[in-house]
């Protein structure tokens, strides 16, 4: 990047937030039409009955919660990047750590749907709030529920707070580029930004404090999420593995969806000075990284289920890779663990196409992963008596989609109203300008 | 701190020659200087000899805050309507621990966030008159209070160290 | 920022929804069909409650007094009333009474009379002064806040499956 | 008391009658309305109970039935009764959604003679009924009266007022009958009647298809009495062995099931009476009689018999000798066959040689059974019909279009009679037929009597005042006599008066101290006045047993299949099936509902690329239905069976169009001798009709998967361990958390438990369970708090089924309690384990952690058609859409117990609390009490040495404690 300066970088950064075209419009009103029907598949739920979705006796749960859980795991990969890779000084984060973390905003935004769209009473959601209750009955903190309201409340909270103060130097930039309505809305985000001593000082300081809260916390929420399997006594759930695994998980998928897309925005925003084929190339060794440690805890579960010689255990594993759901089963298998494997070879994780060919394989794999975890371990529980089957409705699927086109939506509006790649940190990886040779230490 | 309103801004093209002016100045005593950056740079810290910031302290009162009431909230309220469930004790802490966790964080990091603005003295409605938009894009700013005496004197120094232009200012 | 202040407004919300609730629960008096003046019957004559009352005692319900009943006086007393005039309508009619309920608890909650009258509670506790009452009005929450201070301030079970089955 | 239903229904605001549970918003404002006039003997909100006897099947059940604010909620065995003594059947527990079944004819109508109905006032109809009745009086036996089964006033009032009107004939119709039995014992000891068989006495039972219980004559009593005869008394346990091509319910609670060939039963037991008497292991018998019976079954040879049957001649020796050793024996059996009379002779020549008879087979209690007319009679009828002898048709509560073999005849003779008359409550295919319809009260609102046997005189009165505009059989009866002029011979105004007077006289033969009204009022309360069943001695008629014993002879091809029809143990004769509790109890061998499926062997299905839930074609010379197939061991191979009482064409929402009915297969011929129905004498093509019917059935797998729900001990190792042996304590996760007051608990005990599922009706009624339909049933929705699970155990071809009562366990440390964000369930200090509806907010994720899979949850809201609302228990939240709900261990019973005991200011007795489903339990296999008091049976049986925990290695600490069932395997001679 040493040949850019920096008006050329504001400029091209800012280029990109030019007024959209067409197609650009036209794939905004697509991804609201899926929206909408999602709408109304839910409204349609909650006026019937959670009946209407596919979930039954004994599979309470399936796709909703599988879906809050990929959305959460999603949102990991940002806060990876943003956050932890910041704490470690990785230089070449600057380029797609504002994408990456505006994909977490957006995907807490959806994960944080689904709990509620799973209750049976939605309309009473705020029961799970900690706050004074008539009766003086408050909620029972001993629920995994309970800590997932809190674990995804604070994670959400944390990372809003540090996407909006990365943007506030980058905000001043484009308020002293724009006139008129957006030029009141920057200004009003830049919150009189004007890049004094002081204010950079303090700013700096903030800013590494927030990495350092976020980096634990991002551990703790997919932990705190996989508790809700894992203290239960559900065969295939019971299982102390399942914090790191789940974290891992999390932020294969999520590595996965940075990918799918920073290679659309790149291209289409011609920003491939700044996020460069070294970039994506970085984030294919990690998912190698991930992708192992997800294999290994398929490993492992096998192999506990065995030496534990404990029957349910044993049988629920038979059943998963042999029984209805073994399509699934083996999915997740082969796109976590065995094709990133591929990215072993330079050729390919240094192919645009692979690279995009494979991320979205890792994503199916990854939501795979979650189905194949919630729905078979509750399909066959301790008495086989009440052994029973899932099959989604089209109200199950219709949200699912809609989901998905929630998320996108935010993107979309991302892309063009908020620059994808930070200006700040950007400049701040090339030399300042000097006179001098020797330059500045 | 008493600052007077007039001064002079030097907008400088290059870091070193605005590091070069602040040193200048120093030397000839003036101490209220106030740098304007579109990056943050040690070394302009260094050369204003700026102390550290104190936003740490606040996270630490914010975290301190997070686990007590984390604490108070699970135990008080358990204790409040005792139930049993799953024949657990009513303060059962592991589970406990996993609120005051999030809690630790969640105030820690309101907290940060409210030092660095109060420290900062953000969010600000107007800009100061010295700021110049190309700040924020590729050039180095430095504030310089005087009252009109001295205007020549500091137009001299920061132009020597290499300011590309100098103009009257208020804050 | 603005997502504080949207969840600080939620909170709000929230709070005064409960709010409201707990006030509606406090309803102020209505207008019955038949002007009945407990005043008159519990203050100045002295009628006990469960004269007309007649289940509190041992049943789950109070009881409301069958026409029958008003009639067993009011054929000779007060017969000129007006009001008692209606009710001998409704009498003759053989046409049910409607009052409207006062006091009442939610569907899911399993309030029984005569436990509490039985542990020494009398009735103007939870009805207050009715006998002073022209019309009568609901004097307390009744909500399960009230209940729970009560049954806490007695030492009565405050378990859940005592009201919610 | 002279008041209208109305009246009763104005009621006070009785809180939380039939509430739904809804949000904190408050409501508009609700009316409070008074009585007019208050009704003496109710309070609001308590229970009234009232005293009668259960109609819906002929075994004469004594009743209590429980009504609140003048509605009947909720029925109960009546504990002073004989025979059932305080237990009932899933059919009994139904009865009252046939008083409040949605499809109950509500007033006469008439059919036009365009054939539409008109709804007509009683006036009008008892006067065409009557116009009709003095057109045809006396000229000869023009007027024809059918009825179910009536014994005592009712029935004497019937035929006094046939005679008056000088009708006939008259049939007492029943399409489960038993001609074969009753005449076996006219031949045989020359009393034609149903003997009383007492089980409970018996050390060794052989039924021959003999289903006795689910349907056979009394099954309630029989249960009850099977129950304790298995108990298991110092070391040893009475043995039962069933043999018969099916293996029914009753089959699978036997130590032995013997699928001998259909109809070859007669030789079996003719081959086992050889080798008694061979072997001289006879008893009571003289030296003459012995050789005298030698003589006629010498020739029955275990080896020729063995093959005809097709068993071992080894097993027939094993049998013949158990039977003769075990003293006293019981042989039973059903006779259904063509040649069912022989087999129910050599049934009771068997029982004869060895000594039974006047021990386990008492005769003189003279069995109601025993007098319904034969289904000879019915064709007789028919005959009469078709040759125009029958003007006036009289039809009471029969439905011989639906259980007759040849009903298309009979509906074709039927246009020749000018009135046909129906006193039908319910919309069924003879209804349909009929040109009049006086619907008649159910039987939980009218008064009447009933006499299951001699000595056993059960009055029979109206629980609540009649829902619609319908009238007593009775009643019309006496208002047509006097319309027609008969004043003089049926004086009574109504029949109220005329069963007074009836009881006057039994009144005056008890010869009782005090005066009749207080006889009559003591009458009442009790449900009637018992005397224990008389007993007469009874000789063998020798001459009847030399005899030439026919082999069966089947109707249609020689290798078709031989159809089983059997009464279902869910709908009886099918008069059952507009109940939907009892359309949604799983049929105990299948788990599946809201239809009817044929059994076929696995072998013939493999010959015949049968699967699971093919849909197959049964023709027979008679007939053809479709009907899906179950694959099971539970037949013979060469045999399929399929369950009377679906297939209704008529007979309201929850009956119609629903499976299919077997009888039109059968060929309709009676048997020779005694002139019943043969039942298992026609054989059917079975073809594959090439689609799928989906059946819907609650059971995820049958198979164990070593999970060990069910858990059982041989006899031998029960007889090792005499107590308990202590269980290594586990070091306590937590601190233990104290019960100060009382610690619920329940014992099952599984060798009692038959698996008849009276209990998952009972608990339907008492806790308003949903009915949710056969396809959400299908989606594994049902809404039961309990259930009966089937392990099967056993080989594919030859099952060993165990059943377990599974409802929600109340564990001391319940995985479904933490896992609630909202304290919507908790464990209170009582050790109930609480679910407050009002406060879930449906998460379900108490149902994930629950491993006993005993949680429900709301799908949708739940509807209850007018007027089935209600039958609604007022004492029991009706749950809204989207929360979770599931056994509360009748909590409402618990409350109303304690306040009851804190009132009278002592501790709550033991037995005092008693759970719906351990209250109606036939086997009293559940107990119910505090596990706390040392003293209470269920703390007594839980130290028991067979009792286990299910998935105790989870450490959940259910308060529900299992006895292992006892297997004391094949009987051994």
């Amino acid at each position: 990047m040493s040949q850019l300066t920096y008006s050329q970088v504001d400029h091209d950064i800012l280029s990109a937030m030019k007024s959209p075209g067409r197609r650009y419009y036209l794939l905004l009103l697509a991804d609201v039409l899926v929206l909408a029907w999602g709408i109304y598949a839910w409204r349609y739920q909650i006026v019937h009955g959670l009946g209407v979705s596919g979930l039954t006796h004994p599979v309470m749960w399936a796709i909703y919660i599988t879906n809050f859980v990929f959305w959460v795991g999603i949102a990991h990969s940002g806060t990876l990047i943003s956050a932890i890779l910041y704490l470690f000084r990785v230089r070449w984060r600057a380029g797609i750590y504002r994408t990456a973390e505006a994909v977490t905003v957006f995907a807490l935004f959806t994960a944080g749907l689904f709990p509620i769209i799973h209750l049976g009473r939605p309309w009473f959601f705020y029961w799970l709030l900690p706050y004074p209750q008539v009766g003086g009955l408050w909620v029972n903190f001993r629920s995994p529920l309970v800590w997932d309201v809190f674990a995804v409340m604070t994670y959400m909270i944390i990372s809003m707070l540090f996407f909006f103060t990365g943007l506030v130097p980058d905000m001043a930039v484009v308020r002293n580029r724009t006139s008129g309505w957006r030029h009141k809305i920057y200004a009003f985000m830049a919150q009189g930004w004007q890049g004094s001593d002081r204010q950079w000082r303090h700013y700096k300081a903030a800013y590494l404090f927030l990495a350092a809260l976020a980096t634990p916390l991002v551990i703790s929420v997919h932990s705190v999420v996989s508790w809700d399997f894992a203290q239960t006594i559900v065969p295939g759930w019971h299982s102390t593995i399942f914090a790191p695994y789940f974290v891992a998980g999390a932020i294969h998928s999520g590595l996965a969806m940075v990918i799918t897309l920073l290679i659309p925005l790149r291209k289409v925003f011609r920003l491939d000075a700044y996020l460069t084929q070294g970039h994506l190339e970085y984030l294919a060794k990690l998912i190698i990284l991930t992708g192992l440690i997800v294999g290994y805890s398929y490993m492992v579960e096998t192999y506990i289920a065995w030496y534990s010689n404990n029957i349910p255990e044993w049988q629920h594993f038979t059943y998963q890779i042999t029984g209805e759901y073994a399509v699934p089963f083996w999915i997740m298998i082969l796109f976590n663990s065995l094709v990133p494997l591929l990215f072993f070879l330079k050729p390919i994780r240094t192919s645009t196409p692979w690279l995009f060919g494979i991320a979205i394989l890792i994503n199916i794999g990854m939501w795979m992963e979650r189905f194949v975890i919630i729905v078979t371990s509750l399909a066959h529980e301790y008495d086989p008596n009440s052994w029973g089957l899932y099959f989604p409705t089209w109200v199950d699927i219709s949200i699912t989609a809609g989901s998905f086109a929630w998320f996108f939506f935010w993107l979309l509006l991302f892309a063009k109203f908020l620059p994808v790649v930070s200006i700040v940190e950007v400049k701040e990886e090339l030399p300042p300008p000097v006179v001098t040779k020797e330059g500045v230490t | 701190m008493a600052e007077s309103n007039s001064g002079l801004v030097g907008s400088f093209p290059h870091l070193d020659s605005l590091l070069h002016a602040i040193e200048n100045l120093k030397k000839t005593g003036y101490r209220e200087l106030q740098a304007l950056s579109p990056i943050p740079h040690h070394a302009i810290d260094a050369a204003l000899e700026k102390p550290t910031s104190p936003v740490r302290v606040f996270t630490l009162i914010g975290c301190l805050l997070g686990s007590i009431t984390g604490f108070v909230l699970t135990i008080a309220t358990s204790l409040h309507y005792p139930l049993i469930t799953g024949g657990k004790p009513i303060v059962s802490i592991p589970p406990f621990l996993i609120i005051v966790f999030e809690l630790t964080i969640l105030f820690g990091g309101l907290l940060t966030l409210g030092g660095m603005l109060w420290n900062a003295r953000l969010p600000r409605v107007h800009i100061v008159p010295a700021y110049n938009p190309r700040f924020s894009e590729d050039r180095f700013g430095l504030w310089v209070p005087c009252d009109e005496k001295e205007f020549d004197e500091v137009t001299r120094l920061l132009e020597s160290a290499g300011a590309e232009q100098v103009t009257p200012a208020t804050r | 920022m603005k997502w504080l202040a949207g969840l600080g407004l939620f909170v709000l919300l929230l709070l005064a929804y409960e709010v409201r609730v707990a006030v509606s629960r406090k309803a102020s008096a209505p207008v019955q069909p038949i002007a009945f003046n407990h005043k008159i019957h519990a203050g100045d004559y002295h009628i006990a409650c469960e004269y007309c009352h007649i289940y509190a005692r041992r049943a789950a319900v109070a009881g409301i007094p069958s026409a029958q009943r008003c009639m067993g006086c009011h054929k000779i007393t007060a017969a000129g009333n007006s009001e008692v005039q209606k009710l001998r309508g409704y009498w003759e009619r053989k046409e049910p009474l409607q009052w409207i309920r006062v006091t009442s608890m939610p569907d899911y909650v399993y309030f029984e009379h005569w436990p509490h009258l039985r542990s020494g509670l009398t009735c103007q506790t939870c009805h207050g002064a009715v006998e002073t009452m022209e019309q009568v009005r609901k004097v307390r929450t009744l909500d399960m806040n009230d209940c729970v201070a009560c049954h806490r301030e007695r030492q009565a079970s405050i378990d859940c499956v005592i009201c919610h089955r | 008391m002279e008041l209208k239903r109305r009246d009763f229904l104005k009621l006070l605001g009785v809180g939380g009658a039939t509430a739904a549970i809804s949000g904190c918003t408050p409501d508009a404002p609700e009316k409070l309305i008074p009585y007019l006039i208050p009704a003496e003997e109710t309070v609001p909100g308590q229970a009234t109970w009232y005293a009668t006897v259960c109609r819906e099947c002929p075994a004469g059940c004594g009743m209590l039935v429980k009504t609140m604010e003048g509605r009947a909620i909720k029925v109960e065995g009546n504990p002073l009764h004989p025979v059932n003594q305080g237990k009932l059947c899933a059919r009994g527990q139904a009865s009252v959604q046939g008083l409040y079944n949605p499809d109950r004819i509500t007033q006469p109508v008439k059919r036009g003679t365009d054939g539409s109905l008109q709804s007509i006032s009683w006036k009008d109809a008892e006067a065409v009924l009557a116009t009709q009745i003095s057109k045809f009086k006396g000229n000869g036996n023009r007027i024809a009266f059918v009825t179910p089964l009536l014994t005592g006033s009712q029935d004497r009032l019937v035929e006094m007022w046939l005679k008056a009107v000088g009708g006939g004939p008259r049939l007492r119709y029943e399409a489960v009958s038993y001609e074969s039995l009753r005449e076996a014992n006219r031949l045989a000891f020359g009393a034609a009647e149903i003997p009383y068989y007492d089980i409970e006495r018996a050390r060794l039972i052989f039924s021959f298809g003999a289903d006795f219980l689910e349907t056979w004559l009394s099954p309630v009593e029989f249960a009850r009495q099977f129950a304790s005869m298995r108990t298991y008394r110092d070391a040893r346990i009475a043995r039962f062995a069933y043999i018969g091509p099916r293996l029914s319910l009753t089959a699978a609670n036997s130590d032995e099931w013997v699928a001998v060939q259909p109809g070859t039963e007669v030789f079996l037991a003719l081959s086992m009476i050889q080798v008694i008497l061979a072997e001289d292991l006879a008893t009571g018998l003289p030296q003459t009689e012995t050789q005298d019976l030698h003589g006629c079954v010498a020739d029955f040879t275990p080896e020729s018999m063995g093959e005809k049957c097709g068993i071992s001649a080894d097993k027939i020796r094993v049998l013949a000798r158990a039977f003769a050793r075990a003293r006293p024996s019981l042989a039973i059996a059903d006779g259904k066959s063509s040649n069912g009379t022989d087999t129910c002779i050599a049934i009771n020549l068997l029982n004869y040689v060895v000594g039974n008879v006047g021990s386990t087979v008492r005769f003189g209690s003279n069995g109601a059974a025993g007098r319904v007319s034969s289904y000879e009679d019915f064709l007789k009828l028919i005959d009469e019909i078709e040759r125009g002898e029958i003007a006036v048709l009289l039809l009471a509560g029969v439905n011989p279009l639906f259980s007759l073999p040849d009903a298309k005849r009979f509906q074709d003779a039927l246009k020749k009679v000018s009135l046909i008359a129906s006193f039908s409550s319910f919309p069924d295919e003879t209804a349909a037929v009929s040109h009049l319809v006086l619907p008649d009260h159910t039987f939980l609102e009218s008064w009447g009597d009933y006499e299951p046997r001699e000595g056993v005189r059960c009055l029979q009165q109206p629980a609540m005042m009649p829902l619609y505009n319908t009238k007593s059989l009775g009643d019309v009866l006496l208002s047509v006599a006097s319309q027609v002029g008969l004043q003089k011979t049926l004086p009574w105004e109504n029949f109220y008066s005329y069963l007074r007077d009836e009881w006057q006289k039994i009144y005056r033969e008890q010869k009782a101290q005090e005066d009749f009204e207080t006889f009559w009022a003591r009458a009442l309360q009790k449900g009637g006045v018992f005397q224990p069943p008389p007993s007469r001695a009874v000789r063998l008629d020798t001459k009847a047993i030399k005899r030439r014993y026919e082999p069966p002879v089947f109707a249609g091809r020689e290798d078709d299949f031989t159809l089983i029809p059997h009464p279902s143990a869910n709908f009886y004769d099918g008069r059952m099936a507009n109940r939907p509790w009892l359309q949604e109890l799983p049929d105990a061998l299948t788990q599946i509902v809201w239809d009817s499926w044929v059994d076929i062997n696995p072998r013939d299905a493999e010959r015949l690329g049968i699967n699971e839930a093919d849909l197959l074609v049964l023709q027979s010379p008679s007939g053809r239905i479709h009907v899906p197939a179950h694959v099971t061991g539970g037949v013979r191979a060469g045999t399929v069976a399929v369950a009377v009482g679906q297939g209704h064409t008529a007979f309201g929402r929850y009956a119609v169009g629903r499976g299919a009915n077997p009888i039109p297969l059968l060929q309709g011929a009676p048997e020779k001798i005694s002139g019943g129905l043969v039942w298992v004498g026609t054989r059917v093509t079975v073809t594959r009709s090439g689609e799928k019917f989906p059946l819907a059935t609650t059971l995820g797998s049958d198979r164990p998967n070593e999970r060990r729900i069910v858990q059982t001990i041989t006899l031998g190792a029960l007889q090792q361990q005499s107590e308990a042996k202590p269980k290594p304590e586990l070091l306590p996760m937590y601190p233990e958390h104290l019960h100060p007051k009382h610690r619920w608990g329940m014992v099952i005990d599984l060798n009692a438990c038959i698996g008849c599922g009276a209990c998952v009706a009972a608990c339907s009624s008492e806790n308003n369970i949903a009915i949710v339909g056969k396809d959400e049933v299908g989606k594994g929705r049902e809404m039961s708090w309990i259930r009966i699970e089937r392990f099967d155990e056993g080989k594919t071809d030859r099952p060993d089924q165990h059943f377990i009562p599974m409802l929600c366990q109340h564990c001391d440390n319940a995985p479904c309690e933490p896992v609630c964000p909202v304290y919507a369930t908790y464990h209170n200090p009582e050790g109930l384990n609480v679910q407050v509806y009002n406060r879930c907010v449906g998460t379900r994720y108490c149902s994930n952690n629950c491993p006993y899979k005993v949680r429900r949850f709301n799908w949708f809201t739940a509807k209850w058609p007018e007027p089935l609302n209600l039958q609604l228990n007022p004492d029991v939240t009706v749950r809204e859409m989207g929360v979770m709900e599931k056994c509360s261990f009748c909590v409402q019973r618990i409350r109303a117990g304690e306040l009851a005991a804190k009132e009278a200011d002592r501790q709550v007795r033991d037995g005092e609390v008693v759970p719906a489903c351990a209250q109606t339990c036939p086997t009293s296999a559940i107990v119910f009490g505090d596990l706390d008091d040392r003293e209470s049976e269920v703390a007594k049986l839980a130290k028991d040495p067979r009792g286990y925990h299910v998935l105790e290695e989870l450490n959940t600490k259910p308060a529900v404690t299992y006895l292992k069932k006892i297997k004391p395997g094949p009987v051994e001679g």
